[in-house]
């Protein structure tokens, strides 16, 4: 028997190690997605006073810290029985959209972007962000780095700090912003419209206009047919911050809505002795294995899945752009709704309609006059017991399940994070794209490993989130050993 | 490892070290340690030739560092430090080992006295080698003395002081010198009057050429340290012009307002609204109290300011601040008398013919209220029977448990005038234990038992006008146990003297932090050390005389004054001191000004600039207690000779062996 | 041109936030991309360790590390690379001190494993199953690193040359650093002393801190919600708990600004053994119960209340520091927090 | 360990009551306990709680901190302080797992020898039961910094 191993794979942010096995035919096997990282969080956080959550459990992920803050931020609310005034609600939404602008704009241009931008077989040296910059040009590379750093200063004037903020406190905000930060902001949600606007018409220019991307994408080997979750608001519109968790089977009828609190009732989580990272699945369908369909459990929670969940979005920019998406991709609307879009790859585009939206969000945000409201604080008397905060984190839902003893002393805690929601698609997603494209005697080449990592990188799989080990990418590393496990061919990627 | 090279040197002390130590042992085993150089064990260490060994050593074998285990330092580490310092080194690079006090004569177990004494010098060897040289701190000694409080100790010191040629202000609250002493009818046990002895006393301080004297006056603020001390004198205003007040009287004979004299006359009698305590007073000039001045109160009267012939009388006067740079401070603050009205059951203030003893001694007084006849409240009834209470919230758990010391004496004073003015009079003693420790005290006593008067020995349970046998109806009849015969007395009598005990001042607390020092439980200062250094305290440069300290006679007051003026003046005549160099520091590039130190302090010897933002030391006034060294969150302040790194190497020398059982162990 | 010097980047058991803020020196990261030859740079750049094991020992010139040692694969690593580097640099808190990560250490790795994988509400795992560091599976084995019981940080398995506190540290005083090695490698600029901490200040977070600092004397401590500080007024003098006065300065004063009292991210000061024990020590001190004379059984008891209004001691003194404090890791037995 | 176990206690007496407490222990040959080792601080207020750590990391089972009687402090409220710290160093410390008996705060007087000697016998004596704390040893792990067990030495490997 043969065997494959990517470890870790690349631009993926967290460890991540693939194993491939190949039967004497050289035939696909099994693919295993092993996450060799555990932190546990869950454990030395018990004993901790509850408030100092937002600040601690921020440490999971330094890429989407500002999600588990705001996790945090909401679980405080529910434990402490507080309920945050609207005008704390829209600054919080405002400084968790502007984080959505950075965290969608760095993947799409550094880490997903690179494979449709330069193509899958360009020589790795240049599938990067600096690869794109050269391809489509320094002043777009500019623009993309200054949509970072400005709303990275947004992110640190409104949460307190760069990366890890500070502000988020029970039922409120630990400082107001100026009516002169209000400007600046106003002027920097405009400009990330435009730029949202922009790298949607990147994506029809390099990539649908491209007619064997179109077909990447729209290939068998990246497709999944499972259950989709995601937050809408009371309009079944896709929200970030708050709202209801619905689901939909892969007809796209909706299988369950929820409050977070129940998010127990529905999503279980399975643990197998290969990997550190468990894999949660619907309890209401039960877990089925590695495989996809209405009759497993398994279910997805990305970009692409909050579109498949929800029927639109809240701004009308956004919302064209959610019907060009479902239109090109061939979707037909039953009862109103449109049917999932399965393709994973067009995960990507789905995230670039989300951009738009939180940009768009942005700036409804920022022109509301309440926005510069100066009572963000509040005193809280009540006596904690136990709160469930969820948001949509870039990844997936993200869930925080907290008990405390009357002094507000942490004594359990609970997360689901985002891609840990994805563990299971991921796995099923690498075997199947392996399936399709090694069969025996193929010469394995850097390019055909490469659209292997490109069925796992469409997740934006965060496992610093998942694991709270450590994001960024690293190389492709292929062994293949005989049934001994001896080597007899080792490639890599960029040599 | 260090470049240091040390010596040590394990003492014998005769058998009272090495019969428990192995003593070869430890300074064989010491030898073998990092940085000893040499390594000796030897008899007396303490002795001339122990000593010339360490100098030797260091001069033969080049040692940087010396180490010497033998008794307690607080025996010999100067005498070692002198040996390091005629060896050529400075004292301050040697450590010494406690293995006698703590360790050998603490234990029979030779082994184990043996495994310490080789941990206690590892701590010592790890913690010399961290050791820097330290200089002490010269100050200047300013020669004008603070005396606080005009008391019979206060008057003793500042004399002494004066007549030695040295400047002194005397500030006094009141609006005379003279204490409780100026009170007092007669003094035990010689029985001479006491204005007689006193008087001539408060006159010397008042004209003293070296003496400053301010009155109706208080110390507001302290700063500064030994040699160069800042105080701040409130004078309070007296609305006299003490310029042109001659002391005549007239103002106070003219005053139309009576006022009841709670002070001096203990509430037997009136003063005027201006007044002078009494005719003795010192200095001369009256005070004019507001409180009660028909003129301050209605605008009109001023029958003083009118009258005074050489127009003193300032209406407008106001506080005076003044300012005074000083070099040493006595506290001679004295004391308060215990409140006889917390003793419900003896009826003070409840029953009319129950007085103080402070009452009394006005009442027996010639110039008191009744010319010096012993009357009952009503003025003119001879009491034909009295009785003395000792031990009146002294001794008591409930009160105060120490002996008041002088109200056995006083009331054998009293018993004594009785029987003087009353020869018919009975007396009758109420004691627990009669203490007349001193010169002629005890023959005072015999004398007493002589005159007739009567002793009993128990402790008054109730003093009551409830009758309830004949014979007792219309008395005062006083209940105790007689202990010396078993069985309750109740004895009726006319007048009852409660001999109350003394207190520490209500506010010494807050006196004792104004000065940064300590006060025990009771409220009185603590003195440097109980025998060996009574009128200093931990303070340097403060020193304290007479009841403020304890319970005290005249005699002793007198004493302890002369006594802290003679440790002032030896500070004076020196110029300049040398101080110990065990203090704090700030590293001004390290201090963030978080003030977190800044009330660390008992001596407020740490000042923040406002301007640098940073905290500083005042080395002077620092007494190296290191609290806060170890309050510093970001080790901005160093302690010296108690470093960080000194004691953190101490304490891994003394767990040498624990660790080594872990090496062998892991 | 002559050969440029070689730059390494990796991460241990860290969350990214390292990179993150490395990123955040914005364009600055392009020149950093032109001076240096990208030895192993997993956030910008594709190596794998199969390169790095095949340089020469101490071909890289400046390895950046962060992330603190959680498991065995992060023990290895951090050996490989020091083998590899001329210098190691213990980049962020965590590599530094142990971070968050090391607050792991006042539980045991027995604890952690049994609330992660067998009690909680959303758990599926009759069969108990733990992760393995190997499982046989159909198709052949499988293995995953050992989790262990103690966090450790870097120096404690590896030397280190410098270190770069703050959780995550600045990205100026990130920028600041580079320009020194920068500088030290093409122009032959000085090095700071090996052993010493880069990219901060020397004094204590106070001296960064704008709000208005008195004496303190605290009565009680106050959990954030308990009250609204007085704007412009310590936080610690209102009886906030805040870090400031034991950690180091660099990050500026950024939590207390947001009205958040400091956490201590940017470590100890030079000659503080333990952040931790100087805060406690601090902050008790100016704790304003008992004085000189007061019963002692009363004042012990108002002390004991008083104090235990600051909960969470372990948790709060040592957030940043816990691996390397003195006593780095509780002694716990079985399953206690 | 080498048995039989003998808890070594480190103390830090001040240098006015505590240490003379024990000096005077020494000259009325009381016998006690030679488990204490003392270090001598001008104050009990200058125990930082880093070096009470220190000695517990360095191996040693207990510790002592050893001052006047609050109100005799001769730096006026110095032990207070001491207090103060000592009551919230006992909070964190439970929270290291490090038992009550193993820190403890006396307050002896220069005239207090055999209140002192007393305190050690009692302490030692409450010691015994609680075993050898040896930090490094018992918490750590050998080589002081926790276990590293490399992969092939962990046997645990689950067939599924």
């Amino acid at each position: 028997m043969q065997r494959i191993t990517i470890d870790p794979i690349t631009r993926l942010e967290g460890h991540g190690k693939i194993e491939i096995f190949l039967d004497d035919a050289g035939e696909v096997a099994n693919a295993y997605l092993q996450i060799p990282e555990l932190r546990g969080f869950e454990q030395f956080c018990v004993g901790r006073p509850a408030e100092e959550m937002p600040r601690i459990t921020n440490r999971i992920c330094g890429v989407c810290p500002e999600a588990h803050h705001m996790a945090a931020t909401k679980a405080l609310d529910a434990l402490y029985h507080v309920e945050p005034s609207s005008a704390v609600k829209k600054l919080r939404e405002f400084f968790y959209s502007a984080f959505y602008v950075t965290d969608h704009t760095t993947h799409f241009y550094a880490l997903g972007g690179p494979d449709f931008v330069l193509g899958p077989d360009a020589p790795a040296a240049e599938r990067n962000i600096l690869g794109v910059v050269h391809k489509v040009g320094l002043e777009i590379g500019k623009a993309v780095i200054d949509t970072r750093m400005r709303n990275h200063h947004v992110i640190k004037q409104v949460g307190g700090r760069g990366v890890h903020p500070v502000a988020g406190m029970p039922g409120g905000w630990s400082k107001a912003i100026s009516e002169e930060e209000r400007q600046e902001f106003e002027a920097i949600a405009r400009k990330n419209v435009d730029f949202a606007l922009f790298s949607l018409k990147v994506f029809d220019d390099i990539v649908l206009a491209n007619q064997a991307y179109v077909d990447l994408i729209l290939s068998d080997a990246f497709t999944h047919r499972t259950y989709y979750m995601g937050t809408v608001d009371s309009n079944n519109k896709v929200n970030f911050y708050d709202g209801l968790i619905r689901v939909v089977d892969p007809q796209g009828k909706e299988f369950v809505k929820y409050p977070s609190r129940d998010y127990a009732k529905h999503v279980a989580e399975r643990v197998e002795p290969w990997s550190y990272l468990k894999f949660p699945y619907l309890k209401g369908v039960g877990w089925k294995g590695f495989v996809d369909g209405p009759e497993s459990g398994v279910y997805c929670a990305t970009p692409l899945s909050r579109l498949n969940a929800s029927d639109g979005m809240a701004t009308p920019l956004a919302q064209e752009a959610f019907e060009r998406f479902y239109q090109t991709l061939g979707s037909q609307q039953v009862n109103g709704r449109y049917q999932p879009v399965h393709q994973r790859l067009a995960t990507h585009w789905a995230r670039l309609v989300e951009l738009l939206y939180a940009a768009e969000r942005m700036l409804e945000l920022v022109t509301d006059p309440e926005i510069t409201d100066p009572n963000v604080r509040v005193v809280v008397k009540n006596t904690p017991d136990e709160g469930v905060g969820s948001v949509e984190a870039p990844r997936g839902t993200l869930t925080h399940h907290y008990w405390t003893d009357e002094r507000g002393i942490l004594t359990g805690v609970n997360l689901i994070v985002g891609t840990t929601n994805n563990n299971a698609p991921i796995t099923m997603s690498v075997k199947k794209a392996a399936q399709h494209l090694i069969h025996n005697g193929t010469v394995i080449t850097e390019g055909l490993l490469n659209r292997v990592e490109m069925a796992f990188r469409n997740y934006d799989p965060c496992m610093s989130c998942a694991t709270h080990s450590l994001p960024g990418q690293m190389p492709l590393e292929v062994v293949i050993r005989d049934p001994d496990g001896n080597v007899i061919e080792h490639l890599s990627q960029y040599t | 490892m260090s470049e240091e090279r040390v010596g040590v040197y394990v003492c014998h002390c005769g058998t009272n070290i090495a019969g428990t130590v192995d003593v070869e042992d430890v300074a064989k085993w010491a030898g073998s340690q990092e940085n000893v150089i040499c390594s000796r064990d030897y008899k007396f260490m303490c002795s001339s030739l122990g000593q010339e060994l360490i100098e030797q050593d260091i001069k033969e074998q080049g040692l940087t560092r010396i180490v010497v285990a033998a008794c307690s330092p607080h025996m010999h580490e100067k005498t070692f430090r002198g040996a390091t310092e005629r060896g050529g080194l400075n004292p301050f690079l040697f450590e010494m080992a406690n293995i006698r006090e703590h360790n050998s004569w603490a234990t029979n177990d030779k082994a184990a006295a043996t495994q310490k004494a080789k941990a206690l010098v590892k701590g010592a060897v790890e913690r010399v080698v961290h050791h820097t040289p330290l200089e002490p701190l010269p100050v200047e000694i300013n020669p004008n003395t603070l005396v606080l409080g005009g008391g019979i100790a206060g008057i003793s010191a500042a004399l002494e002081l004066a007549n030695a040629g040295y400047h002194v202000y005397m500030v006094e609250r009141e609006p005379s010198i003279g204490g409780h002493m100026a009170q007092l009818d007669k003094t035990f046990p010689t029985l001479d009057c006491s204005a007689c002895i006193l008087t001539p006393k408060m006159v010397e301080v008042g004209q003293h050429p070296n003496i400053t004297l301010w009155s109706w006056s208080e110390v507001e603020n302290v700063s500064g340290y030994i040699g160069n001390f800042t105080v701040n004198v409130r004078k309070k205003a007296r609305y006299v012009n003490e310029e042109l007040c001659t002391g005549c009287g007239i103002c106070e004979e003219k005053c139309p307002r009576k006022v009841i004299d709670e002070v001096f006359e203990a509430g037997l009698s009136y003063r005027k609204a201006i007044y002078r305590p009494f005719p003795q007073a010192v200095p001369k000039y009256p005070v004019l109290d507001p409180a009660n001045c028909t003129y301050f109160e209605r605008g009109k009267c001023k029958a003083c300011q009118i009258l005074c012939p050489t127009g003193a009388i300032d209406f407008e006067q106001q506080d005076e601040l003044i300012t005074i740079q000083v070099g040493n401070i006595i506290l001679a603050t004295g004391y308060d008398l215990f409140d006889s009205r917390r003793i419900p059951q003896y009826g003070y203030g409840r029953l009319a013919n129950v007085f103080t003893g402070l009452e009394f001694e006005r009442l027996v007084n010639a110039a008191g209220p009744t010319g010096g006849k012993i009357v009952l409240r009503d003025g003119v009834t001879q009491p034909e029977s009295v009785a003395i209470v000792h031990c009146v919230g002294s001794r008591d758990k409930h009160y105060n448990e120490y002996c008041s010391k002088v109200c056995c004496m006083y009331s054998l004073k009293f018993a004594h005038l009785v029987h003087e003015r009353l020869p018919n009079a009975e007396v009758y003693n109420f004691y627990i234990d009669m203490r007349t420790p001193g010169k002629g005290y005890e023959e005072f006593y015999h004398r007493l038992l002589h005159e007739g008067a009567h002793f009993i020995r128990g402790r008054v349970a109730e003093v009551t006008d409830a009758a309830r046998l004949p014979g007792e109806e219309g008395k005062l009849i006083v209940q105790a146990e007689d202990t010396l015969i078993g069985k309750q007395r109740r004895i009726p009598v006319d007048m009852v003297i409660l001999s109350s005990g003394i207190e520490a001042r209500q506010d010494s607390k807050e006196v004792s932090h104004l000065f940064g020092m300590g006060c025990d439980f009771d409220g009185f200062f603590v003195e440097r050390h109980p025998k060996l250094d009574p009128v200093a305290t931990m303070t340097e440069g403060v020193f304290i005389a007479g009841a403020c300290q304890g319970p005290k006679d005249i005699p002793d007051s007198v004493a302890q004054g002369a006594a802290a003026s003679a440790r002032v003046a030896g500070l004076i005549s020196r110029g300049t001191i040398m101080m110990e160099p065990v203090r704090a520091h700030i590293e001004a590039e390290a201090c963030s000004g978080c003030r977190i130190c800044n009330n660390m302090c008992p001596y407020n010897a740490i000042v923040f600039h406002e301007d640098s933002k940073v905290s500083e030391v005042i080395t002077a006034l620092c007494q190296g207690c290191g609290t806060c060294v170890a309050a510093c969150p970001s080790a901005a302040i160093t302690g010296a000779h108690f470093t960080n790194e000194q004691v953190l190497s101490e304490i891994e020398g003394l767990l040498w062996d624990v660790s080594e059982q872990l090496a062998v162990s892991a | 041109m002559a050969e440029k010097p070689k730059l390494a980047m990796y991460w241990a058991a860290a969350c990214g936030g390292c990179e993150i803020s490395t990123l955040n020196i914005g364009e600055k990261i392009l020149v950093v991309d032109d001076v240096f030859d990208l030895a192993f740079f997993p956030c910008i750049a594709d190596f794998k360790v199969k390169d790095v094991q095949g340089y020469p020992d101490g071909y890289i010139d400046v390895c950046l590390f962060n992330g603190a040692i959680r498991n065995s694969e992060n023990e290895e690593m951090a050996h490989l690379l020091r083998q590899k580097s001329k210098f190691v640099v213990a980049f962020g808190s965590c590599a530094y001190e142990g971070c968050i990560p090391a607050l792991s250490n006042l539980t045991s790795r027995q604890a952690t494993l049994e609330t992660v994988y067998f009690d909680n509400p959303s758990i599926d795992n009759p069969e108990m199953t733990l992760p393995q560091v190997k499982t046989r599976v159909a198709e052949g084995e499988l293995t995953l690193p050992y989790f262990y019981q103690t966090v450790k940080a870097l120096d404690q398995v590896v030397p280190v040359d410098y270190y770069i506190p703050g959780c995550p540290p600045e990205p100026e005083q990130i920028w600041a650093v580079l320009e020194v090695v920068v500088n030290a490698l093409l122009n032959g600029g000085p090095l700071p002393p090996g052993g010493s901490i880069v990219g901060a200040g020397k004094v204590a977070v106070c001296e960064e801190c704008p709000l208005e600092k008195n004496v303190k004397a605290i009565d009680q401590f106050y959990r954030p919600y308990d009250l609204i500080p007085q704007p412009g007024l310590c936080l610690l003098e209102q009886g906030i708990v805040c870090m400031g006065p034991a950690t180091r300065s660099g990050c500026g004063a950024l939590c207390p600004q947001a009205n958040m009292g400091c956490r201590g991210c940017y470590g100890p000061l030079d000659g503080v053994e333990d952040q931790g024990a100087k805060m406690l020590s601090a902050i008790a001190s100016v704790v304003g119960v008992g004085a000189a004379g007061e019963d002692e059984g009363e004042m012990a008891k108002k002390l004991d209340e008083v104090m235990s209004t600051l909960v969470d001691p372990a948790g709060t003194f040592y957030r940043f520091s816990m691996a390397h404090s003195l006593l780095q890791r509780a002694k716990v037995n079985g399953k206690q927090a | 360990m080498s048995e039989p176990y003998e808890p070594v206690i480190v103390g830090f007496l001040c240098n006015w009551c505590s240490y003379r407490a024990a000096d005077l222990a020494g000259t009325a040959r009381i016998k006690y306990a030679p488990n204490m080792r003392a270090i001598r601080v001008m104050c009990s207020g200058r125990v930082d709680p880093q070096f009470v750590l220190k000695a517990l990391r360095e191996g040693a089972d207990g510790v002592m901190i050893a001052g006047c009687h609050p109100g005799e402090c001769h730096y006026v409220d110095g032990n207070i302080k001491t207090l103060r710290r000592f009551t919230l160093l006992k909070q964190l410390l439970r929270q290291w797992g490090v038992e009550d008996e193993r820190v403890q705060l006396v307050w002896a007087s220069a005239s207090e020898g055999n209140l002192l000697a007393a305190a050690v016998d009692r302490m030692t004596e409450q010691l015994r039961p609680l075993g050898p704390l040896r930090w490094k040893e018992t918490v750590l792990g050998r080589n002081g910094h926790g276990e590293f067990i490399p992969v092939e030495e962990v046997p645990a490997v689950e067939e599924v």
